[in-house]
């Protein structure tokens, strides 16, 4: 561990980077692996110690290798980075870091079978952002993902860190600050989308000295890791930027509220906070500016309610996660009654960029109303998932298609979903919207905190709907009524509809309820969560009348309404659905048609799911 | 009329004189009952009317000694029964003790009576002033007693 | 008065005398013993009851000149409701023959004879006073309480009595004939004394300490009506009657009317001025509204008033009220005081 | 018990204390004058009168009687030394509203009886030590058994006698009454502004003192204080003529103490019996 | 001053006012549940939503805690709004369908029955317990547990919980009764018997005693109360909206000078535990008629629902016992109790209206039915076959296979019957209120061997005492039923008002009076005047300076009886009429 001394002004921290930069050669050769939770779950870390002793082994103990943050493409992990030609090996395993080593490393030659290849154009991509996946990307968030070791602050500061807070702080006043953010057309990326820098004007200007901001962390809607991407892969980007906040609004404290399930996330930033305030850049007299800041970092327990604001506050608090009637809103009447501004990682990580690189740059990214760039997790049916962050107004289309590679099996796309459990879906004939906070607000969906899930034609949209209100039942933290009560009766309606024992009226009770939900919730949970109904009944209501009338599932997906068959016409006798079978209820010969005994079938549609051929059928 | 010798009733029968006391509400009524149901009683009996045996003091029985009467009889409500609640209740107590006074003081206590005869008993008051008359007959006339005035010439000098 | 005035009488004379006026019909009154050690003079049937072991007779002579309660007139109503009123007829004339009072009892006669012959000759105590001989007994040993000398008397003062006896331990006696009821009595007595040795000294007088100066004492009370001093003098007096009625000299009386129906009596009782009601008006007034205006009145009427108009101090020196005081007021005392101011 | 002993030092000290410090007007307690049997009645005004208090045992008048004088009264409040007999009596005149104990400072003293020779009624006293006072001087005296028949012997030896006895024996005792009503002066419980003997309309006793009026005299008295008698016997003791009129409150007391549980001056808050009643009381002798 | 508009009406609220209490002091009525004035808004139960149509973001936002801004244009009762309190009614009926309070809010909203799915909850989730034990009273022992529908009210862990207090705030705030801090406070609390209902049920130590009680206010029973016990909750002084709670309050003599006083204390039951052959007190289903009529009644213990005790069926067989201590001359009450022959009759057809199948059988001595109409109603039952009557006395009680076997005489039908009952009601005899004795005492009225108090003449003054301006009305006098109280009621107030409304009062003549010269002021008259008329008088002098206390007669009071007169000894007091001298003289004349 290499002695850190307290950055007293500026001045130190350009002497410690030019210093750092020093003793760095930008020519020697080092190996980035991505160890971001999805990559880690493909054994990023078995490959990194492999590397290691490969390296130290063969001589090569001067070869650095990096464990960095997400690289967002998932998908095809682990990720690895060799430097300084930036050589991009996706799917490695540790039986490859031998050739790596002796390929690359020693001799600079490219390892052909780990370089990522096109599946349409079967095009090699040599180097990270030639992939298409990475093409239509633009990262400013994750401008340090993949690139940086997370636990090591010098990285940070090398990539241009903090050089934004020194700037804030001796070279602006807290007045200036906020107008480069509003000037920016920093929104909210926590889902709402409320102006940054108006929020931090308003919490500024409440009268008291003693303020907070939180940054919160808890990031819970199933499918999205992006927030978690960020703490893990860059924690300093988030402190710099709350840091820069904090001055901007006169506080103090500031807290990271992060979900316990994030245990990487919780690790490096409790690293990165040890590092900055060793080096000053948390604590007192930050740069000699006289202000001073410091950050706790708060585990949540992981409830989705504790994402919305004052029901953090409570958790932050140790009570229970309940939110609480606003106004007053936080800014106002926040943590312990004194003006509180919480923002979302992401917000905060985009903080540093706007005040580096100016407002006026920030500003030219996007459309008109929605500045900068979104990080998307983007999941479903769709081939590359992953991480994407993409200029505000790039089209869902070029998400789905040109990043996501399109549908995989060849299905039909049918929709996305987007927004998290409380957002809304939009359907195939939407898939040309620019995506910005209000389009996809118009079209009954919602920007969230960036989930979209891709659903082909297999997916059954009262199986989705659902699916999310059943994680929103249980997510509620049951406080008020029309949540507790109002959501609990529609999943209970769903529930008899996906059973078939939907009747008339229910369609417009749903309605009812989710307007009702909608309307009289105490919090944005509540207000928001009929959206996954209200937006499948607005484009998918012929699914819902196909269940109710005429008991189907057209999508094959509600058990209760779905028998499956083979077509033996179809059917290749390939034996797949028979192997995945879990209640061996498929027979039949190689070759020959296969049968599905309905007797014993418990309608789990593996065999729907898994057949190349389209030949088992649901009815 | 001469009051100290012994009342004639023309056979120059000597008859105690009585005294007696009897409460408005119980025994006087009870009397009042007794001569409307026609019981008879001896003559000798003399009665006054109080409106409770409670307003009977105890030197009246006195007094009436020293005025000639040879038996005094005071009659309440029975116990409980007392118009005024307690009257008879504290004639009891101060009775009583007065009674138990004048025997110590060797004053015959037989010549001093208490009964509780209610409004109902006309035949019980009938049959006690039968008695009572019986018994004053007997123990003939209170001459020990110093009266008031003295045959002729004063008693003391 | 014959000459011969001292008589001599040996052992067992008054037995002798006693049963012969009994013996005559005479009412004897001598003194007699009560069961509580009281001596009281009584009418006697025989000499037997007679005690001489005195130092006082209890009660004073008064009471069989004056008695405590007498009646004085009856009244009847009558059938036409005229009243009948009769006056009681005097006392019953026997002869009375008093023994064994002191020379302070008789001395004190003469102020009750003062009294009810003043203004209105009282005619019941004036015939009781007549058919009494009084035969005094001259004190032999006065006690502490005793002071009948700086109020004018002796322990062998003869003021009063017909006869004094000087009598002696061995039961005989010296008899000083002092008056011809005396004589008349000594002559009636006949055997029982003969005229005694001119020789015959009279004993020696005993002595009194007690002593004051009536003189001085009124010189005071004439200016002192109001003074501070009776109310220290009367506070612990309770207001009891037992020295005025046990006092020889008090003679005042209250008249009563008691009776039955239509017939009553109306008797004269004594009264006392200790008493809180003596002085009561009808109208609720008292003119002597406290202790202190009481015992004034009765120190004043003994020492100042009675001199006043009788010429004589209305105390005899018997020292009874002392004895009597069941609060231990002591009359000398109070008069010793007057002298000290 | 000597004039000169501990309980006169210490009566003398709280005697001066109470007047000096203007706790009381005056004190009223015994003094000695000469050598007489009788311990006198002082009043002390002042510290230096208090010089002239004495406790003996001559001290035998129950003071309690100069309490509702209103020569008393006027002095303001009282101090009044009380023997442990004299204080039953300072009790009823308090449950009678005569006194306010809050105007009386009650001197107590520990007495193991008074008179030369000592009074019958010392003998059978369980009250040697004055209880509820504000000061109690003297050396604490043992409490002897006291036997309660001795109590009432007086008049259990009457009693004894057959009503014919019982009649001479009274006839010839209220024959020498001589109305002089030291009996009632000197009680501390006739109180009364006027007593019944004086009232005339209708003029309940004969005021003569012939056998007829004295027994009403006494059967007034004695039933007047029936119940409230403590028994100091102070009407004995001045009487004049020698009435054992000490024998006749005995039979009272006695009477309401076995008929009514009650003894009369123990404590200022009882109720005394002819002011209660239960309905329990006894019938006997009713017809 | 903000200044909105609610309803059109322009509206100033001060700050930190909420749209709840502006609506309030117009008196708009705004429906709520989870609020509750002594604890700080938590706007759960969204019932008081009101719709903001200018001035903020337009929508619905609850009343309860939203603040009272600048400029805010609300509707309270917009059919927006009715019908979210609607929905919101039908959502909470569907989780509670026996709660009271929702079913109430629900009529008056009108909500449909919608096909939503129903659950059994008394717990609206309102979390006024919650609240209220954390900030109003402190310990927090009770938290919400779980989330969404699985939300419930909790301890900590769901232990036994340390910190309460037992206080019941939860119970007193829950409008649902819906908590019981007996099953989770760690001090055993004992439940309080409701008096009212014959401890059928239990009640809290701050109470309403009984419906359409006057006042119809909350008593604090001390004894009970955690605050007087411990000094610590406070809790209803805390959520009491008008600030009506007041510890330091103390029992006070109040002192009124009256001109009549009417007794009233009525009857109570006699225990007929005594009679162990009933059973009683030892089997749950034998009960009294005043506990039946307690369990029939809609706001008794069961609201109506009539129970076996031991079992809580239906009680098929009913057996109705009369004379219970009443015509008992040797071990009860010689007196007949007089309603219970016409209370039983109707208690037979209460029965058969709560049992239409059910048998009722009536043992009784003799029916005594005089009364206006009385006959008629028990002839009634009779032959409409409510209850079977059986003429003859019950010897004893006894259980058997769950059933009460009742076995007496039917001295009609003959010979011993035995009815295997499940329920056993009991008529005891009506014996007066407990403490009537020392009431009389005071009041100085008289009572008879029963303690029923005395009239001052059985036909001629039946309302009257022996104490002039004391009256008597009901039970307190003899056993009477309704109209006959209310008739004697009635006859006592005449006498009463004619009492106090004349400028004079009439009285006897002879009364005592008093010799102030002489009176001594020992106030032994006091002690023995039944009537308290015996006054203390100040005499003052000239100075104003009390000089004495003598006593006084109350000319109105004082009834002539002359204890007062025998009592004093110095012969101050005495009757007019029948004054000392009158009697002396009356002893003269009558001596001759």
């Amino acid at each position: 561990m290499r002695e850190r001394m307290r950055l007293a002004a500026t001045r130190d921290l350009e002497l410690l980077r030019s210093t750092l930069v020093a003793g760095r050669e930008p020519t020697r050769p080092s190996i980035s692996i991505c160890a971001g939770t999805g990559c880690r779950a493909h054994g990023a870390m078995d490959l990194f110690d492999e590397f290691r002793r490969q390296l130290d082994a063969g001589g090569l103990d001067d070869v650095e290798v990096r464990a960095t943050g997400c690289h967002g493409f998932c998908e095809r992990g682990p990720l690895v980075v060799i430097f300084p030609k930036k050589i991009f090996y996706h799917g490695v395993k540790p039986k490859d870091v031998e050739s790596v080593i002796e390929k690359t490393i020693r001799n600079g030659e490219i390892v052909e079978s780990l370089l990522y290849k096109d599946p349409v154009t079967k095009e090699k991509s040599l180097l990270e952002h030639e992939v298409p996946f990475y093409a239509k990307q633009q990262r400013i968030v994750f401008r340090n993902n993949g690139k940086i070791d997370p636990t090591c602050i010098e990285d940070y500061i090398v990539a241009d860190g903090y050089v934004a807070l020194a700037r804030a702080l001796t070279g602006m006043n807290p007045e200036e600050v906020i107008d480069a953010v509003k000037q920016a057309g920093l929104r909210g990326r926590g889902g709402g989308g409320f102006p940054t820098g108006r929020k931090w004007e308003i919490c500024r200007a409440q009268p008291g000295d003693e303020k907070y901001i939180i940054c919160n962390g808890d990031e819970g809607d199933p499918g999205a890791f992006m927030d978690r991407s960020i703490m893990e892969g860059d924690p300093h980007s988030v402190l710099e930027g709350m840091t820069i906040g904090a001055f901007a609004i006169g506080a103090h404290k500031g807290y990271v509220y992060v979900r316990s399930e994030y245990p990487l996330a919780l690790a490096n930033l409790t690293e990165a906070l040890e590092q900055s305030r060793s080096y000053g850049l948390l604590g007192r007299d930050i740069f000699g500016s006289g202000f001073a800041f410091d950050v706790e970092l708060i585990r949540g327990a992981g409830a989705f309610v504790c994402g919305e604001e004052t029901g953090m506050i409570a958790s932050i608090l140790g009570d229970i996660g309940s939110p609480r009637q606003r106004p007053p809103y936080p800014a106002e009447s926040g943590l312990r009654g004194k003006p509180t501004n919480i923002n979302n990682v992401e917000t905060w990580a985009n903080v540093p960029v706007i005040i580096e690189r100016g407002p006026d740059w920030f500003a030219g990214i996007g459309t008109e109303k929605s500045k900068g760039t979104k990080v998307f997790s983007l999941v479903g049916k769709v081939k590359n998932t992953g991480l994407v962050e993409v200029p505000m107004g790039t089209t869902l289309r070029e998400i789905v298609y040109d990043i996501g590679g399109g549908i995989p099996k060849e299905r039909e796309f049918k929709a996305v979903q987007t927004g998290g459990p409380s957002g809304g879906c939009i359907p195939e004939s939407l898939v040309d919207l620019p995506v910005d906070f209000e389009k996809l607000t118009e079209a009954g969906g919602m920007m969230g905190s960036g989930g979209l899930i891709v659903m082909d034609e297999r997916t059954c949209m009262v199986d989705v709907a659902k699916y999310f209100l059943n994680f929103l039942v249980d997510e509620s933290c049951g406080k008020c009524t029309p949540c507790r009560e109002g959501l609990f009766q529609m999943y209970s309606i769903l529930s008899r509809i996906s059973q078939g024992r939907g009747q008339a009226g229910d369609i417009e009770l749903l309605e009812q309820l989710g307007t009702y939900v909608r309307d009289t919730s105490l919090c944005q949970l509540g207000g928001t969560a009929a959206n996954p109904v209200l937006s499948t009944l607005r484009y998918f209501r012929d699914e819902y009348l196909a269940h109710i009338e005429k008991k189907e599932c057209p999508a094959g997906v509600c058990k209760e309404l779905v028998t499956f068959r083979v077509e033996a016409d179809a059917c290749t006798g390939c034996g797949l659905c028979k192997r995945v079978c879990p209640s061996e209820s498929i027979a039949g010969e190689k070759k020959e048609p296969h049968t599905i005994d309905m007797a014993t079938c418990v309608k789990c549609g593996v065999c729907y799911e898994e057949c190349r051929f389209n030949a088992v059928i649901a009815e | 009329m001469s009051e100290e010798k012994p009342k004639k009733d023309g056979q120059d029968k000597w008859e105690p004189r009585i005294i007696a006391f009897l409460c408005n509400w119980c025994s006087y009524a009870g009397a009042d009952l007794a001569g409307m149901s026609r019981f008879g009683y001896p003559a000798p009996i003399r009665v006054i009317k109080v409106p409770c045996s409670g307003r009977v003091d105890p030197l009246f029985v006195l007094r009436s000694f020293e005025q000639g009467a040879d038996m005094v009889l005071v009659s309440g409500c029975h116990p409980g029964d007392c118009h005024y609640t307690s009257g008879n209740y504290h004639a009891r107590r101060k009775l009583l003790a007065f009674r138990e006074l004048l025997t110590f003081l060797g004053i015959d206590p037989r010549r001093f009576k208490i009964s509780w005869v209610s409004a109902a008993e006309g035949g019980k008051w009938s049959s006690l002033v039968a008695e009572v008359t019986e018994e004053a007959r007997a123990l003939g006339p209170y001459k020990e007693f110093p009266r008031s005035v003295s045959e002729g010439v004063s008693d003391e000098g | 008065m014959s000459e011969q005035n001292l008589f001599e009488a040996p052992a067992g004379w008054l037995k002798s005398a006693v049963d012969a006026l009994l013996s005559d019909g005479v009412e004897v009154v001598a003194p007699v013993g009560a069961e509580d050690g009281t001596v009281d003079l009584a009418p006697v049937s025989s000499s037997g009851a007679i005690t001489l072991e005195y130092l006082n007779v209890n009660q004073p002579l008064k009471r069989l000149f004056f008695p405590q309660t007498e009646v004085l007139i009856e009244f009847e109503r009558q059938d036409d409701g005229d009243i009948d009123v009769k006056s009681q007829s005097a006392p019953p004339e026997e002869e009375m023959v008093v023994f064994g009072c002191r020379p302070c009892d008789t001395a004190a006669l003469d102020v009750l004879d003062k009294v009810f012959a003043w203004d209105y000759d009282d005619l019941r105590y004036r015939e009781r006073r007549e058919r009494a001989t009084i035969v005094a007994f001259a004190c032999t040993g006065p006690d502490p309480q005793c002071f009948c000398v700086p109020v004018g008397g002796s322990p062998h003062g003869s003021q009063g009595s017909d006869v004094l006896v000087f009598t002696r331990d061995d039961g005989s006696a010296l008899l000083e004939v002092n008056t011809p009821k005396g004589e008349k009595l000594m002559e009636r007595l006949g055997a029982v004394a003969r005229p005694a040795q001119p020789d015959s000294g009279l004993p020696d007088v005993p002595d009194i300490h007690t002593g004051f100066d009536p003189e001085k004492i009124k010189l005071w009370l004439d200016d002192n009506f109001e003074n501070e001093f009776w109310a220290g003098a009367s506070l612990m007096c309770v207001g009891c009657g037992s020295c005025t009625y046990l006092c020889p000299t008090c003679h005042c009386f209250d008249i009563v009317d008691e009776g039955i129906w239509n017939r009553g009596e109306r008797r004269r009782n004594w009264d006392s001025c200790s008493f809180g009601q003596f002085t009561a008006h009808a109208s609720g007034h008292n003119p002597r509204p406290d202790q202190a205006a009481r015992y004034r009145q009765r120190v004043m009427h003994k020492f100042k008033y009675f001199p006043e108009r009788f010429g004589l101090v209305a105390c005899v020196g018997c020292g009874r009220c002392l004895r009597a005081c069941g609060v231990g007021q002591n009359l000398v005392s109070v008069l010793h005081d007057i002298e000290k101011t | 018990m000597k004039a000169d002993g501990p309980a006169t030092d210490a009566l003398r000290k709280e005697a001066a204390d109470l007047l000096s410090r203007g706790d009381v007007g005056v004190v009223i307690g015994y003094g000695r004058q000469d050598d007489a049997d009788l311990a006198a009645p002082v009043f002390a005004r002042n510290a230096e009168d208090a010089d002239r208090l004495v406790f003996d045992d001559h001290c035998l008048g129950n003071l309690a009687v100069y309490l509702p004088r209103s020569e008393i009264r006027a002095m303001g409040r009282a101090g009044v030394v009380v023997k442990g007999c004299d204080l039953m009596a300072v009790n009823v005149l308090l449950r009678e509203n005569v006194i306010k104990r809050e105007d009386v400072v009650l001197i107590g003293t520990h007495c193991a009886g008074v008179g030369e020779p000592q009074l019958e009624k010392c003998s059978t006293c369980d009250v040697h030590s004055p209880e509820g006072c504000d000061v109690v001087v003297g050396e604490p005296v043992d409490q002897p058994k006291v036997d309660e028949e001795q109590r009432y012997k007086a008049a259990a030896e009457i009693d004894a006698m057959s009503v014919e006895e019982r009649w001479d024996f009274w006839r010839s005792q209220f024959d020498k009454c001589i109305r002089c009503y030291a009996c009632r002066q000197v009680c501390p419980l006739c109180y009364c502004k006027r007593c019944i003997v004086e009232k005339n309309i209708p003029q309940w006793v004969a005021t003569s003192a012939h056998l007829r009026g004295s027994i009403a005299w006494n059967v007034v008295r004695a039933f007047h204080l029936t119940g409230r008698c403590v028994g100091c016997g102070e009407c004995e003791r001045v009487c004049p003529v020698g009435i054992p009129l000490g024998a006749i409150n005995q039979k009272m007391s006695r009477h309401v103490g076995d008929s009514y549980g009650f003894h009369s001056g123990l404590s200022a808050d009882q109720e005394a019996p002819f002011t209660v009643w239960s309905p329990d009381d006894s019938d006997e002798g009713i017809l | 001053m903000i200044k909105l508009t609610i309803n059109g009406n322009e509206a100033e609220a001060a700050e930190g006012q909420t749209i709840l209490d502006v609506a309030r002091e117009l008196s708009i009525e705004i429906p709520t549940l989870c609020h509750h004035k002594a604890i700080p808004p938590t706007g759960a139960c969204r019932i008081c939503v009101v719709e903001i149509t200018a001035g903020a973001r337009p929508g619905l936002v609850p009343a309860c805690a939203y603040p009272a801004q600048d400029g805010l244009e609300i509707q309270t009762d917009s059919e927006r709004v009715r019908e979210s309190r609607r929905m919101t009614l039908q959502l909470l009926e569907a989780r509670c369908p026996e709660a009271k309070v929702i079913q109430e809010m629900a009529a008056e909203y009108g909500a449909l029955d919608l096909p939503l799915e129903r659950k059994d909850e008394k717990c609206i989730m309102c979390g006024l317990c919650v609240r209220v034990c954390k900030e109003i009273i402190g310990p927090a022992a009770t938290c919400f547990a779980g989330r969404g529908p699985e939300r419930e009210i909790s301890t900590p862990y769901k232990l036994l919980s340390e910190v309460c207090i037992g206080c019941g705030a939860c119970a007193f705030v829950c409008p649902t009764e819906a908590i019981d801090p007996a099953e989770f406070c760690s001090i055993a609390l004992e439940k309080i018997p409701n008096e009212f209902n014959c401890g059928l049920d239990s009640r809290t130590p701050v109470y309403i005693p009984f419906p359409q009680a006057v006042p119809n206010k909350p008593v604090i029973d001390r004894e009970n109360c955690i605050h007087f016990r411990t000094g610590g909750c406070g809790a209803c002084k805390t959520v009491c909206p008008a600030d009506a709670i007041d510890y330091d309050m103390e029992d006070k003599v109040v002192e009124e000078e009256v001109g009549a006083i009417v007794v009233a204390t009525g009857y109570q039951l006699m225990d007929p535990a005594v009679y162990e052959e009933y059973g009683y007190g030892k089997y749950p289903d034998v009960v009294t008629s005043m506990e039946f009529e307690r369990m029939v009644s809609a706001s008794g213990p069961t609201g109506g629902g009539l129970h076996r005790p031991s079992n809580g069926e239906l009680p098929k067989t009913i057996v109705f016992l009369q004379c219970i201590g009443s015509r008992q001359e040797t071990d009860g009450k010689p007196y007949c109790s007089k309603i219970c022959c016409m209370y039983t009759a109707k208690h037979t057809i209460l029965y058969k209206h709560k049992v239409h199948d059910g048998q009722a059988f009536v043992f009784y001595m003799d029916v005594r039915s005089g009364g206006k109409n009385y006959e008629d109603f028990v002839r009634r039952v009779v032959k409409e076959k409510v209850a079977t009557y059986l003429r003859g006395r019950v010897s004893k009680v006894f259980p058997r296979g769950g059933k009460l076997m009742v076995r007496g005489a039917d001295t009609l039908g003959g010979g011993q019957v035995e009815i295997a009952a499940d329920m056993v009601v009991l008529a005891p005899a009506v014996v007066p209120s407990s403490g009537v004795q020392e009431l009389a005492q005071k009041l100085r009225i008289g009572y008879d061997q029963h303690d029923f108090l005395l009239e001052a003449h059985p036909k001629l003054r039946p309302v009257e005492t022996n104490t002039a301006g004391v009256f008597l009305a009901g039970a307190c006098h003899s056993p009477m039923d309704i109209p006959e109280s209310v008739a004697q009621a009635s006859a006592a107030a005449s006498k009463a008002l004619g009492l106090v409304t004349h400028e004079r009062l009439t009285r006897e003549p002879t009364i005592a009076v008093v010799d102030e010269l002489t009176c001594n002021g020992c106030f032994e008259c006091e002690n023995v005047c039944a009537y308290k008329a015996i006054e203390r008088k100040e005499i003052l002098d000239k100075d104003g300076v009390v000089t004495a206390v003598l006593a006084h007669v109350n000319e109105g009071l004082c009834q002539g009886c002359g204890a007062c007169g025998v009592t004093c000894r110095s012969k101050s007091l005495e009757v007019e009429g029948f004054r000392d001298l009158q009697l002396f003289s009356a002893i003269s004349a009558i001596s001759r």
